[in-house]
């Protein structure tokens, strides 16, 4: 297969770049792989989240698909060397669809100590060591808890490793080009981001001209960075430390125009574009959570879009602030995480009562409680469906990648405004904060977001549905239709205070037929694997990576399994139930205790096993591979 | 249903009636404010489709179902945020929030003080009748200190806030007080909150038949009002008693009683109010009089101009255009590194 | 079957009294009943919860049983004569145990023409209805929307009418008390209780008592108020309108000593038993909300205990002081209804991260959002179980009756100290408002509760745990036990925080396992009706008399069927799967779309039906027969 | 692991340190704050294990960590909450609030000004960075107008709270405010705060390097302080600039800026400093000085004294008993009407 032809542009719109390749290759044999996982890792004062953009922004240039997962700390700035300043960035790459960032790296690329304890017991058995040897020295190994220095005890011999001084070969690099001693010591991620392009044969043309804009206007940083890069560049090729370099083809990726995205921008840009396809105001009102905020900093960077954001007080005037917007007309947007979730209940409630279309993000993280912010959980299924007083019936979405992001931000508007409801996404910060390839779309691909406000006054009522059993959305400003609207219960049709037993229940009733309809509009499921036989997968959400490779592994080796993964979590597809017969058994992995097992199980009465694992971490292809072929035998 | 209107046609009060049951008590002041509403809001100037009344929950939250325009009656405390929202959504619209002491100051304490700091384009009228009326009478933040109540048999033991207090604290540009019983004044108060741009905020002394009742009596009745409450004027110095024969004035920064005629003060030495005054401070000081035992202000507190956050994120947007041209959504989807696959 | 000896005493420790029946009874035929049920209706202003408490304590008095329910108007005090204004008492009381405050009346008593409108439609066919024909005249008609006055238009012919002028009788037997026209109109209410009391062969001298008392230091009310109820006994007695008076036997009640209760205030004297019975100061935060208020209200009123009641400034604060109040050693409670629960969520969830002993209380009502704040629901089932963001796991009670809320606060308390967990209890506006007799519970018969703080501060860890799972309770003061605690993720051991994937997981499932070990505590299910066969009815909460009665009904009339009802939902009882097992059918009446109904389904793959009704009502003992003989066959 | 203590040796600083890893960003002020208040602590005769120290979240709220005392990180806003029930429930303890300008102002303003009004006796410490610093630099409610970051990329439209006004407004009885960087002065404030019976408001200044580095530097840097603060000192005259040759005074309730010297103005012209005036109005208007281009207060604006609320709740407890009786639980549930079935 021959690497598909690729372009670059740096900008929307700019010009045909063909691919480029003026660095001879070193003379050192190359290894074909099919995919490679690499994990830079060192302090979060060592620039590796940019080393790890940039090697990836690389890697996709060549057509190559990606998957990456940054690690931040959970300090804002950790003391240096501390273990809880550690600083990663995984990125899986391959010749075929990627689906997640990896389970345990190739590689690693260790700045000092910390990143190296830390990091290790990930590492393939036999998997390569890269490590900055001049940061592993006294203070340094301490903090990190290392007695001895371990790249010179001999503990680390089951692996390939090579110890570099990048801290003095970066500093000779960049004698001259006028910085100082601290500013040169900051350059030693292009030492190692040169080093990877060489070992993993990517040109390294792009990264000059990206360092150049980002340093833009301060000539000596640009000179250094790019001596910096060129030489941990000429290291490889040079120094005869490595004898072997490596190849991965590119992938038989869909034609198109390509980005980057990760799956908070990607909701960012799906909700602009919800607001573009209905032609309506997009307001979000939040108050800043990790690991939601992102959504709302690149929002508030839209404005030359019909785009307000609101950063409130707290998330109960965040999602206040969208029902009010919802009432005059607009998109009500709100975007949190769980702890902001759990307070913006009782206003949802009020959404559904006056059934305003307002979707509203739970960006999901550890929990319970403040939990474990930085790290990834799905914990929040069970009180998005459930967690309100009363028959409060919400439509919930999942989003299973970065790029679904996108899609999933147009499809809760869509359901909202057709529906008049409230729409619960739910997403993670797995998807929230990791990049993968999006194609663009067409904008003539996208879906309609048709909107009509009502306004003709003739016999108005302000519960009176239509075929969906939506009421009427009126703008305020509207002559004639003048109406209140509330949290009390109302009339079915006049809108009117009602406390009458019979209208109440059929109110309650309405708001969950409603809620049900929207099955109606949802494209049958598409089943990976076999369509029938010894085991389905159900999963939702981040997880569709691990179970998609895993049941794709299954498969192959021979198991009968099937994999569906749900977008729509209430209500849920129509033809979910009668896939469910055809399979033996259900398994349901999930990472909380069991949160999609407990619907499934419930609704279906189907003997769901649950496959849980609360860490924190993202499940490892391998761990749902072998609950697979356990139970599929 | 909506009164129907002919084209043209000025408005009147009619237009903003509803026909929906008045359900407060007989007797209850919110009848009376809502009739100066009633009364004002034709007089305005403004579509009767474009206002929009948004309130909590509480007796005094009832009151957008009797208004004949859009309204929501939302949920407890949080009206502000819900307002603020539906004005930045819809910048056009004049919103109005109505909400209670337990409403405004216990649950919704938060979004009152953020709004205030804001500035945004909204009247807010707080009736206070200090007491929670739809709960059934129990203490509220601006009861006073030692009040029985259900909850508390033996006397609160809460210091009540000062609204029109915490109101200039937290940066309002529109202060003023009246009181349910004095229609003309607070009609008069109503109008200026009204023609604010930014937000305004009223305190309203609300009488609770049922469980407050004579709350403001001293405030209102013939024989005590005059010697009980000082009348702001806007230009006008500080007097009050009947005959408006005494008067306030400042020494330093503490405020004094001064007869007119006695030791031969005259009008001259009080202090004059100036709601338009840069600094909240004076304003201040004569929010805290009513605590000290001097006679408690009713009136427009403060009126000073400043931008409205609704027209600063309007031009954020216009900035923003103007740097960026009108949004693109092609070039947005596109923007950052791309590259092709063929 | 003989009356049992009653005695009254007005006061605790007040003396003996023998049964007094010093009027002689009128000529009229007696007609003995087995049970009977009235409804008083009037305006809100009209006395009808006085007179309906004031009868209630009567039929008390005589060693009958009884269950009541008011209907209180949602307005604070709305226009005279409006439908929106009346409000309602409801009595049932009988000679057999009493479960429910009964489904249709016998009597309505109706004070004016909107509440024989609103009320009429629950009357039995062929049932009394005593009317007070002063009040049907023109504006008060045309209020309640009768075109012509119903009393003399020949409509109410179905129905047994007694139009009596009960406005003028007692204007005129009032006279010369020196009251006023207004205070004279007022007494009306004492005549109608006298009317009854006569009519059902109740003595009248503790009435005269009651309103001495009532009207202390006001002789001139005293005396119009009695003279009222002595011109209502005496119009039956000699106005040869009625041609028939009642009597229903004392039922065979366990003796003891009895007072009248209702949820609320038992809740509030079940929490002031827990803080006896531990030592330990019972601290109560909480915001106002119908129909939850009156427990604050209540315990505001004993701080004469160990017990200190703080007005919150919302519901967030609430819950937060009774979680800074546990910290410190105390009971922390909160009480609140559907919405104040939204807003508490997210402290709930500190709450089982800090692992400490907070008990809240949902009253419910009938939701969602406002919904209809004076009407009875049971829709915050699943919201308690699952409405926390995380895997957030919360011991979850529910009460059945009034008498039944002073045991379930004891309960959740036990709960509470024991595993170091918070406890959510609900109740609901029915139970919460009605009153039935309690038996006065020995002290000696009280569940104990032990707790004993950590004072020894060798080999501490927070977060170490005992048999329960629970970790120790230390009171800040307690030298050299200082840590601290917080909702981030914690070591195991340590408390220190905790970012390790396997920690967390740990942690995860042992608050988990915690909160299932409650189930260990619990007693064996006791079953109602047949212990095996057709149809088990579960219920929970508010619905036991009604399902009580209903299956009583069934299995007499020979279908095999069962009772059980949970007070414990989460976790359920361990035998609860067993029992399941043993009926062919499982039926789960519920005032909700079936939210109990699955739980069971979850947990138990049991296909349970759901008897949904959501109409702001209790059901009718009638509509559950009827559903259990279409099921059972 | 708690520092272990013989009984009877006095406290020291090193007993209220833990052994966690401090983990703030290298040069972040609250080192400073941290270090002040594990210095005064061991000095006020309070046996250790009777300190509890509640925070919500933020960087600042990181603090009970660090703290050998009890103490709890409770969530984003709550600890005012938190802490007055713990407060009414063991009134006998200590217990600080530690917070930051978010964490306070933004979701906890509610409980935050409720905390003022009441009048509990807790110390409350605002870190105020004028910005959210853990979740990595968005605008506060104290963040200045027009300010850039990650949420407002074209300027922030927010005008923000003055802490200590709000605070004033809301009825606090102890109101100070002092800087991370200025050792001496810190010490003193708080000191002050933890002798007040009553609940101690400090707003500490404090830098955060990483996001809003220099946000006081005028404040605390050597060239321009002088010029750009006042320190506040009770019954002192309010002078500032090199060799306190500056002053303010008060005209009708209006601040001036007078030089000594100048037009024969001396010390005597001055205002003197009253943090213990009845009332908040003088201390409202020294507030506004910030605001207003003139220098920034520093120092203790009002320190008054006032039945602290759990007295007040420990009150009504023994009135209760005084009047009913120690409760006895066998009477009160056979209370009210009983009848005997035999
Ligand atoms: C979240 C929530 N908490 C509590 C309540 C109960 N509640 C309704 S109105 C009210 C207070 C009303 O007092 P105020 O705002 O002064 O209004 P008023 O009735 O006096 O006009 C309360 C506590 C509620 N509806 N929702
Ligand atoms: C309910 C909730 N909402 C939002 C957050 C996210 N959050 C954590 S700290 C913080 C603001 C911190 O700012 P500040 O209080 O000023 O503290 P600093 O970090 O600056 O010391 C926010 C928004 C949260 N943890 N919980
Ligand atoms: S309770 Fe008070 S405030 Fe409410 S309607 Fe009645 S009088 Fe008005
Ligand atoms: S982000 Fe700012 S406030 Fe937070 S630790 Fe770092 S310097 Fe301190
Ligand atoms: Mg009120
Ligand atoms: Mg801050």
């Amino acid at each position: 297969m021959e690497p598909p032809a690729t372009s670059l542009a740096d900008d929307a719109g700019g010009p045909y770049s063909p691919p480029t390749a003026t660095m001879t290759r070193p003379a050192v044999q190359v290894e074909e792989l099919e995919s490679v996982v690499i994990r830079f890792a060192g302090d979060s004062g060592d620039g590796i989240q940019l080393v790890g953009d940039e090697f990836s922004q690389s890697v996709a240039r060549a057509g190559l698909d990606f998957s990456t997962r940054p690690e931040y700390p959970s300090e804002i700035r950790a003391p240096v060397g501390t273990l809880f300043g550690v600083s990663g960035y995984q990125i899986q790459y391959s010749s075929h669809e990627v689906l997640t960032s990896g389970d345990s790296p190739d590689v690693l690329v260790a700045m000092n100590p910390a990143a190296l304890k830390i990091n290790l017991q990930d590492l393939k058995p036999g998997g390569m060591i890269i490590a900055n040897s001049s940061a592993f020295s006294g203070a340094n190994l301490a903090k990190a808890g290392y007695e001895a220095n371990p790249l010179t005890d001999d503990s680390l011999s089951d692996y390939r490793l090579f110890a570099i001084d990048i801290g003095g070969l970066t500093s000779r690099a960049v004698l001259g080009s006028g910085v100082s001693r601290k500013e040169a010591s900051r350059c030693k991620n292009y030492f190692a981001l040169g080093l990877m392009l060489w070992l993993y044969h990517r040109p390294m043309e792009n990264e000059v001209a990206a360092i150049t804009r980002r340093f833009q206007g301060q000539p000596e940083l640009v000179a250094a960075n790019i001596a910096a890069l060129r030489a941990g560049y000429a290291y490889g090729d040079t120094s005869e430390t490595f004898s072997v370099s490596y190849h991965v083809r590119p992938a038989a990726i869909h034609p198109g125009r390509y980005r980057s995205l990760t799956g908070n921008q990607a909701l960012a840009l799906g909700f602009v574009a919800a607001s573009e396809l209905s032609g309506l105001r997009l307001f979000l009102g939040s108050y800043p959570i990790t690991p939601a905020s992102e959504i709302l900093h690149t929002l508030a960077g839209l404005r030359h879009f019909n785009v307000v954001t609101f950063q409130a007080e707290d998330e109960i005037a965040g999602v206040c602030s969208a029902i009010g917007a919802a009432f005059g007309g607009a998109l009500g947007l709100t975007t949190t995480s769980g702890p902001g979730m759990a307070l913006k209940t009782e206003a949802i409630g009020l959404a559904v009562m006056t059934e305003l279309p307002v979707v509203i993000v739970n960006v999901q993280r550890a929990g319970p409680s403040t939990g474990i912010p930085t790290r990834i959980e799905q914990a929040d299924l069970l009180q998005a469906v459930y967690g309100r007083p009363g028959e409060c019936p919400v439509p919930v979405l999942a989003a299973r990648s970065p790029a679904d992001c996108f899609d999933c931000a147009i499809e809760a508007f869509r359901i909202a405004v057709k529906y008049m409801t409230p729409v619960i996404l739910l997403s993670d910060g797995g998807i929230g904060n990791s990049a993968e390839p999006w194609r663009i779309p067409d904008l003539a691909s996208l879906p309609r977001l048709p909107v009509s406000f009502r306004t003709d006054p003739e016999d108005f009522h302000a519960y009176e549905r239509d075929a969906n059993l939506a009421r009427a959305w009126v703008r305020p400003g509207t002559p004639g239709l003048e109406h209140r609207i509330g949290g009390l219960e109302k009339d079915f049709l006049t809108g009117d205070l009602s406390g009458e037993a019979l209208n109440h229940q059929h109110m309650v009733e309405v708001r969950a037929a409603k809620v049900g309809r929207v099955a109606r509009d949802l494209p049958p499921l598409e089943v990976q694997g076999s369509p029938a036989g010894d085991l389905l997968v159900v999963g939702w959400g981040s997880t569709h990576g691990a179970i998609a490779h895993a049941v794709e592994q299954a498969h192959t080796a021979g198991a009968l399994v099937g994999h569906v993964h749900l977008r729509h979590l209430n209500p849920f597809p129509d033809d979910l139930g009668e896939l469910l017969l055809a399979y033996r058994q259900v398994l349901v992995p999930e990472l909380n205790l069991g949160q999609l097992t407990r619907l499934l199980r419930e609704r279906y009465l189907v003997d769901a096993i649950p496959l849980s694992k609360v860490q924190g971490r993202p499940f490892k292809v391998a761990e749902i591979y072998h609950r697979i072929m356990e139970l599929a035998r | 249903m909506s009164h129907s209107l002919e084209p043209g046609r000025p408005l009147t009060r009619r237009d903003f009636e509803t026909g929906q049951d008045v359900r407060w008590c007989p007797g209850c002041g919110d009848y009376a404010i809502l009739s100066q509403v009633q009364k004002l809001l034709p007089t305005l100037g403004i579509p009767r489709e474009n206002f929009a009344i948004v309130s909590g929950i509480g007796c005094s939250s009832r009151f957008p179902y009797y208004v004949e325009t859009y309204g929501m009656h939302s949920i407890h405390g949080r009206a502000p945020a819900i307002a603020t929202g539906l004005k930045l959504a819809r910048p056009e619209l004049s919103v109005w929030v109505i909400t209670g002491d337990g409403d405004a100051l216990a649950i919704g304490g938060n979004h009152f003080v953020h709004l205030m700091r804001r500035n945004v384009d909204l009247k807010l009228l707080l009736l206070n009748n200090q007491i929670y009326g739809l709960t059934k009478g129990q203490f509220s933040p601006t009861s006073e200190f030692g009040k029985r109540t259900k909850t508390t048999p033996l006397g609160s033991i809460d210091r009540p806030f000062n609204p029109v207090a915490l109101a200039l604290a937290a940066g309002a540009t529109f202060v003023a007080r009246s009181v349910d019983a004095e229609q003309e004044h607070l009609a008069g108060v109503l109008r200026q909150a009204a023609l604010h741009k930014g937000t305004a905020f009223v305190e309203i002394y609300q009488n609770c038949v049922t469980f407050n009742d004579g709350a403001f009596d001293l405030l209102t009745d013939r024989d005590t009002r005059d010697d009980a409450r000082l009348l702001l004027e806007h230009g006008r110095p500080l007097l009050f008693g009947k005959g408006l024969t005494k008067g306030i004035r400042f020494r330093e920064a503490k405020a004094e009683i001064v007869i007119l005629g006695e030791g031969g003060v005259t009008e001259a030495d009080c202090a004059v109010h100036d709601a338009s005054e840069g600094s909240a401070g004076r304003a201040f000081l004569i929010s805290q009089l009513g605590q000290l035992g001097f006679p408690v202000p009713l009136g427009v507190f403060r009126a000073v101009e400043a931008p409205t956050y609704d027209a600063l994120s309007e031009e954020l947007s216009r900035a923003a255009r103007e740097r960026s041209g009108t949004g693109n959504l092609e070039q947005l989807l596109a923007s950052g590194t791309t590259w092709t696959i063929s």
